[in-house]
């Protein structure tokens, strides 16, 4: 027996299972921020001193990460759009356009990191850059997550095109939700760790 | 109703066409009874474990100083020497034993082993709605156990700063923490995954005309559980990554300034809290004792329907109650840390959460009482448990109010008035609430009968022992006994008065291990022996005792997809020929 | 209740005590009544309504109102207790004494595994601590440089109280957490590192001569401070004393301690 | 969503160009704000505003929130309120601590 609801949505709750399921997970992972944020609030409101974050870390750098951050973001919605009118190869170039946004943001922040390391500043150094290390970090993790999940679709994974295209782009879909998500906690993470 | 009653052998399906070998049907299997019953025989495997560590535990807080019989010669020199406990060891097991007894025994068993087993059965559903999603949550979770169990190996032992891993002790201990923390988040990520599972299979697979109100309760119990598991574990996870940094990268999220640890100044920089650690901690926690709780209840519901025949009473109530109970979770965390310095506005704001979150459990418990009267009781095994569970579960409940209002918990906390109180809760309550669901369940598991006698004389000796091991433990939290003591309060004063019983304790919780040796053999045994069923022996109404034999179709569960006409709980329906009626059976025609 | 409770209880020597007992008392008052209430019912349902006396089940079952009742009164009473005696009492256990209460203050410093306890010495001023100069001659790091320092006294495991005098604790720890547990006073609060807490309470009893160290140890009878939260593997024999001395006799020990 | 037509879905891809647009005008915005000298609480109410503006264009426009099924909604509503509550009870409690 199969199970249900798969592709199509089900009738009293309009949704395919996947979707319902992306945004759980997305619940999930707004606890998680959600409490990584509460835990830098109440740091930083115990701590003596907290530096001015625009001070000690490169916000041109990270102004640059935003922008390639939100351009991948358009760049998945075009490639589902695209996939719903029927238009794979232009939708496999939105998805490499993504990909590679992805990996341009985390050489960036690779750059970013190496150049903390080599000044010999470290989670150690203080609360300030231990909270600013595991939230880039985590987030950074999730960015990697994306793109596997990304290159899965581009390679193996789009064997499926052919043979449940429906499929497919829920898929695309369900994913893009993920990586806005990401993209939505980085426009969080900005302003709070670089620019207050 | 006749596919049914067919001898399930004959019943397995030949549509499925492609063969399957021995792995992909037992190991790496993606079909929910199994991955179910692998969690039911990893967690109850945990069980026995972490029941085990506690028995070394209480021979040393009976007999403080002597060597343990029989095993003490098997323990390594680093723990034990000459079989005699060290405190280092002791405080391993303490921390392993509620570890491994909450993350990796009651919550796989309520939740991997029974939720998955039976909610698709009970809501017509032909599997979970992502079965490799499922797969993958049982091997991260017993790769989760098996970080666990590696850490008793590596030098300096287990994790020994308690299951609440409390900083600074946590961050400063030996390397075992860093497995549990890695053993934890391993864990918790299971759990998330088991819990979108459940969701999405509850809202989106129900079986036609299977409407909320008509849910089982076990399944709402389920369902709410899950939102729990979805919502108040990721901050643990977060909280874990902060002290595995605190540990290896030398961070200072739960580290204060100027530190000194055995004379030596430590080289954190500073600046971290040690309250931020345990406002996480019980962020999870405090939902997690409702995740041991509300399932237990579920399973009781459905065993104390079936054995009264008649419907539940004010099962609306019931269900209303365990929403507003999950919701209302989430802002009682405090009530673990009133005596860290609480002042009166914030005091009074959790006390008086700590108090409405009573006011549904009341309700639960009062709706199951309220049930019992007009039915016809049977007094089967389940059924015994189930209002054992009742009683035992109240005595843990009610001792949650003491403990609730900050002025009388400024003597009970961190006594073992508190170590009374909620293995109450979890012991006699949520285990016999684990036992009832195995015996009830176990026909549908395998198309056999545990036998009655042995589940009788299982039940009674575990009743009596299982009270004498909790009940004393009130009066030595009274008299002011700490918990977490290595000689079991041998050298205070005012513990002298109550030492007593912690012989009487240990006693009768060796008379328990015994009491499970039927338990045991009747397992065992009743898989190969036991009097083989047909698919509703317990003449029950819900879906997976009428519509799927037993045990049910490997792939898919049901012959055909059931339709759901009614309420979970037909019993005694006026005018019916049987006093109970099928949830499918088709409407205006007898059951 | 009361008095059963205090069978197993420890002696109150303290001045809010009695009102937590009584509370304690109170509150276990509403749980057994809810216990035997419903047990008697218990046990007369399961008799009255098993399958041999009753076979035939009755499809609505109890139609009374009992049960809402029940949970009305049990709702009330928890918002009296908690209205009318519990955050009451939880905002005079926070209220420090009043200026003019003559209150002792002392600093107590958990350790794994000892209780240090800092009094100011004749000027009333604590001196001043470093982390650095911590070890085991100078329990709490003393600065010599610092002159408030100089008369201020330092025991390890025995605090000693007046009678009748508030006292107010202030509390914290050099390493992990401890908590700082006087069952004889109905004291309990943590010691977190990087934090002081205050604590207030007021001895009403002073220490009978059988119960004061060192001659309590052959009695079993000691006044202790039981260290409540798991600290490592010392936790269990953190175990510090107190003196409650008879009027006087405070002042003698404080002045024996400085000569 | 499954039943868009074609000028439908085109419509919506306009959209999705406009909203990238705003997001990149909002980016530039946060980091002005952040060269002027305000003061803290000012820089703050700021910074948060226009992160929520920009957060509610990504959910609403990317993750199709605005048109999304009640379901949804709920799950979000739920997963808000505990967020609030993580977010701030654990200051409020620390704040409220008797110790300093
Ligand atoms: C399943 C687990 C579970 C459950 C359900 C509960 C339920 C409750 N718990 Fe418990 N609790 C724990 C598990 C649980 N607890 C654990 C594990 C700890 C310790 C953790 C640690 O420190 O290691 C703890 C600790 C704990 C504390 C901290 C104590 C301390 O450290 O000082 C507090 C304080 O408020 C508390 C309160 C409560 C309250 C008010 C309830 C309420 O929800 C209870 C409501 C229920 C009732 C009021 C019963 C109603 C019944 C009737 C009316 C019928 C009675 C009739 C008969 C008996 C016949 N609990
Ligand atoms: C769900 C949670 C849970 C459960 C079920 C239990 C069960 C038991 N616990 Fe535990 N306990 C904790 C959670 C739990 N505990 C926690 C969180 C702590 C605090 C730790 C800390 O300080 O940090 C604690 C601490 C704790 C202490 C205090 C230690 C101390 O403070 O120093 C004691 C003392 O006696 C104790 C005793 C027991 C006993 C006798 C049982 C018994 O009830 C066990 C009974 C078990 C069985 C009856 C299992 C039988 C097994 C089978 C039948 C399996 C069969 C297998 C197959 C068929 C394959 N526990
Ligand atoms: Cu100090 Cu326990
Ligand atoms: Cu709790």
């Amino acid at each position: 027996m199969e199970i249900p609801y798969t592709v199509a949505e089900r009738p009293d709750t309009g949704l395919y299972n996947a979707k319902l399921g992306i945004w759980l997970f997305l619940a999930s992972e707004v606890m998680l921020f959600g409490a990584l944020f509460s835990a830098l609030i109440l740091l930083r409101t115990g701590a003596d001193y907290w530096p001015h974050g625009a001070d000690k870390l490169n916000v041109p750098l990270a102004t640059v990460n935003t922008f390639v951050l939100i351009a991948s973001s358009v760049t998945v919605v075009m490639a589902w759009a695209s996939l719903r009118l029927k238009e794979f190869g232009k939708a496999k170039m939105y998805l490499w356009a993504t990909f590679a946004c992805g990996l341009g943001f985390m050489v960036i922040k690779a750059i970013e990191y190496g150049s903390k390391f080599s000044h010999g500043i470290t989670p150690a150094t203080d609360n300030f850059y231990a909270t600013y290390f595991l939230l880039t970090g985590l987030h950074g993790l999730h960015v990697v997550g994306g793109m596997v999940v990304f290159a899965y679709f581009l390679g193996p994974g789009a064997k499926m095109w052919r043979t449940e295209p429906e499929r497919y782009t829920n898929r695309i879909e369900t994913c893009g939700l993920y990586w806005h998500f990401v993209d939505l906690v980085w426009i969080f993470l900005f302003p709070t760790l670089y620019l207050l | 109703m006749s596919v049914l009653e067919k001898h399930p052998d004959e019943e397995q399906p030949e549509e499925h066409h492609h063969h399957e070998s021995f792995w992909t049907k037992y190991v790496f299997s993606q079909d929910h009874k199994v991955i179910g019953i692998q969690y039911a025989l990893t967690s109850l495997v945990f069980l026995m474990f972490g029941f085990i560590l506690m028995l070394m535990m209480r021979w040393q807080l009976a007999f403080p100083g002597r060597a343990i019989p029989i095993i003490g010669g098997l323990l390594s020199e680093a723990n034990a020497p000459g079989g005699i406990m060290l405190p280092e060891f002791y405080n391993q097991l303490g921390a392993m034993h509620g570890t491994i007894m909450v993350f990796m025994a009651i919550v796989p068993l309520l939740v991997g082993a029974f939720g998955n087993y039976v909610l698709p059965l009970q809501i017509g559903a032909p599997d979970m709605a992502f079965p490799k999603l499922n797969m993958a949550s049982y091997w991260v979770y017993a790769t989760g156990g098996l970080v666990m169990v590696i850490s008793f190996f590596v030098p300096g032992g287990a994790a020994n700063s308690g299951w609440t891993s409390y900083a600074p002790l946590s961050v400063t201990a030996t390397m075992g923490q860093t497995f549990w923390l890695v053993g934890m988040v391993f864990l918790i990520t299971s759990s998330l995954l088991g819990s979108v599972n459940f969701i999405t299979t509850t809202i989106q697979l129900r079986a036609k005309g299977l409407s909320f109100m008509r849910l089982p309760f076990f399944v709402w119990a389920q369902l709410i559980t899950s939102f729990l598991l979805l919502l108040a574990f990721p901050p643990l996870e977060a909280a874990g990554f902060m002290q595995l940094l605190d540990r290896v990268a030398e961070t200072s999220f739960f580290m204060p300034e100027g530190l000194v640890v055995s004379g030596e100044v430590q080289p954190y920089a500073g600046g971290g809290s040690p309250l931020l650690w345990q406002h996480l901690f019980w962020f999870l926690a405090h939902p997690e004792v409702y995740v041991l709780i509300l399932p237990a209840m579920g399973i009781v519901a459905e065993v104390i329907a079936n054995n009264i025949r008649k419907p539940l009473w004010g099962y609306k109530a019931m269900v209303y109650s365990s929403i507003f109970l999950g919701a209302m979770s989430f802002i009682v965390w405090a009530h673990h840390m009133f005596m860290t310095g609480m002042g009166t506005t914030i005091s009074a704001f959790f006390q008086t959460t700590t108090m409405i979150i009573s006011v549904p459990s009341v309700v639960i418990l009062t709706a199951l009482f309220m049930s019992l009267k007009g039915g016809s009781i049977r007094f089967n095994t389940p059924m015994l448990f189930s209002l054992a569970f009742l009683i035992m579960f109240g005595i843990g409940g009610l001792t949650g109010l003491p403990l609730g209002l900050s002025a009388t918990d400024i003597h009970l906390h961190d006594t073992y008035y508190v170590i009374g109180h909620f293995h109450y809760v979890v012991a006699p309550g949520t285990i016999f609430a684990i036992f009832a669901g195995i015996y009830y369940w176990f026909p549908k598991v395998t198309g056999r009968r545990m036998s009655e006698t042995l589940g009788k004389i299982h039940f009674w000796p575990s009743l009596f022992f299982i009270n004498c091991i909790f009940m004393p433990m009130f009066i030595q939290g009274l008299a002011g006994m700490s918990r977490r003591l290595y000689d079991g309060g041998d050298q205070y004063a005012h513990a002298q008065s109550v030492l007593g019983l912690n012989k009487m304790i240990s006693y009768s919780a060796y008379g328990l291990l015994l009491a499970q040796l039927p338990f045991i053999i009747n397992f065992f045994l009743s898989m190969k022996k036991g009097a083989k069923v047909g698919a509703n022996p317990w003449q029950a109404t819900t879906l997976e005792w009428v519509a799927a034999p037993s045990p049910p179709v490997a792939h898919g569960n049901f012959p055909e997809i059931p339709v759901v006409t009614r309420g979970p709980y037909d019993y005694s329906v006026p005018g019916e020929s049987e006093d109970f009626t099928p949830q499918n059976a088709p409407l205006g025609q007898e059951g | 209740m009361t008095d059963l409770l205090a069978r197993w209880m420890p002696i109150d020597a303290s001045a809010h005590g009695a009102e937590l007992d009584s509370m304690n008392a109170l509150v276990h008052w509403l749980m057994a009544l809810l216990f035997v209430g419903w047990g008697i019912y218990f046990v007369w349902v399961l008799i009255r309504y098993r399958a041999g006396r009753n076979p035939q089940a009755d499809h609505v079952g109890a139609k009374s109102k009992i049960s809402t009742w029940v949970e009305i009164s049990v709702v009330v009473f928890e918002a009296v207790i908690l209205v009318g005696f519990a955050i009451p009492a939880w905002a005079r256990w926070v209220t420090p004494p009043g200026p003019d209460e003559n209150a002792l203050t002392v600093r107590v410093i958990g350790e794994q595994f000892a209780w240090n306890i800092h009094y100011p010495g004749p000027d009333g001023v604590f001196g001043g601590q470093k982390p650095e100069l911590m070890g085991s001659s100078n329990p709490i790091g003393l600065d010599p440089d610092d002159p408030t320092g100089a008369d201020d006294i330092v025991t390890i495991n025995q605090l000693h109280l007046p009678v009748n005098r508030p006292v107010t604790v202030l509390l914290t720890s050099k390493d992990v957490i401890h908590s700082f547990g006087l069952p004889v006073l109905r004291v309990k609060q943590d010691a977190i590192p990087g934090m002081e807490t205050p604590v207030h309470f007021k001895p009403v009893m002073a220490t009978p001569p059988e119960a004061i160290f060192p001659a309590c140890a052959a009695a079993k009878e000691c006044w202790e401070i039981a260290c409540a939260q798991l600290c490592g593997l010392g936790h269990y024999r953190m175990r510090g004393f107190i003196t409650v001395h008879e009027p006087g006799g405070f002042e003698a020990w404080l002045a024996a301690q400085s000569g | 969503m499954a039943g868009a037509t074609v000028e439908e879905i085109k419509r919506e891809t306009r959209v999705y160009r406009n909203v990238f647009l705003a997001l990149a005008a909002f980016t530039a915005i946060t980091v002005a704000i952040s060269y002027m000298q305000v003061s803290f609480a000012l820089a703050l109410t700021l910074a948060l505003l226009v992160a929520t503006i920009k957060g509610s264009l990504v959910a609403c426009y990317f993750m199709h929130l605005i048109s999304e099924r009640k379901l949804i909604y709920t799950v979000l509503l739920i997963t808000a309120g505990f967020f609030l509550v993580l977010l701030f009870l654990p200051l409020g409690s620390y704040l409220g601590s008797t110790g300093s």
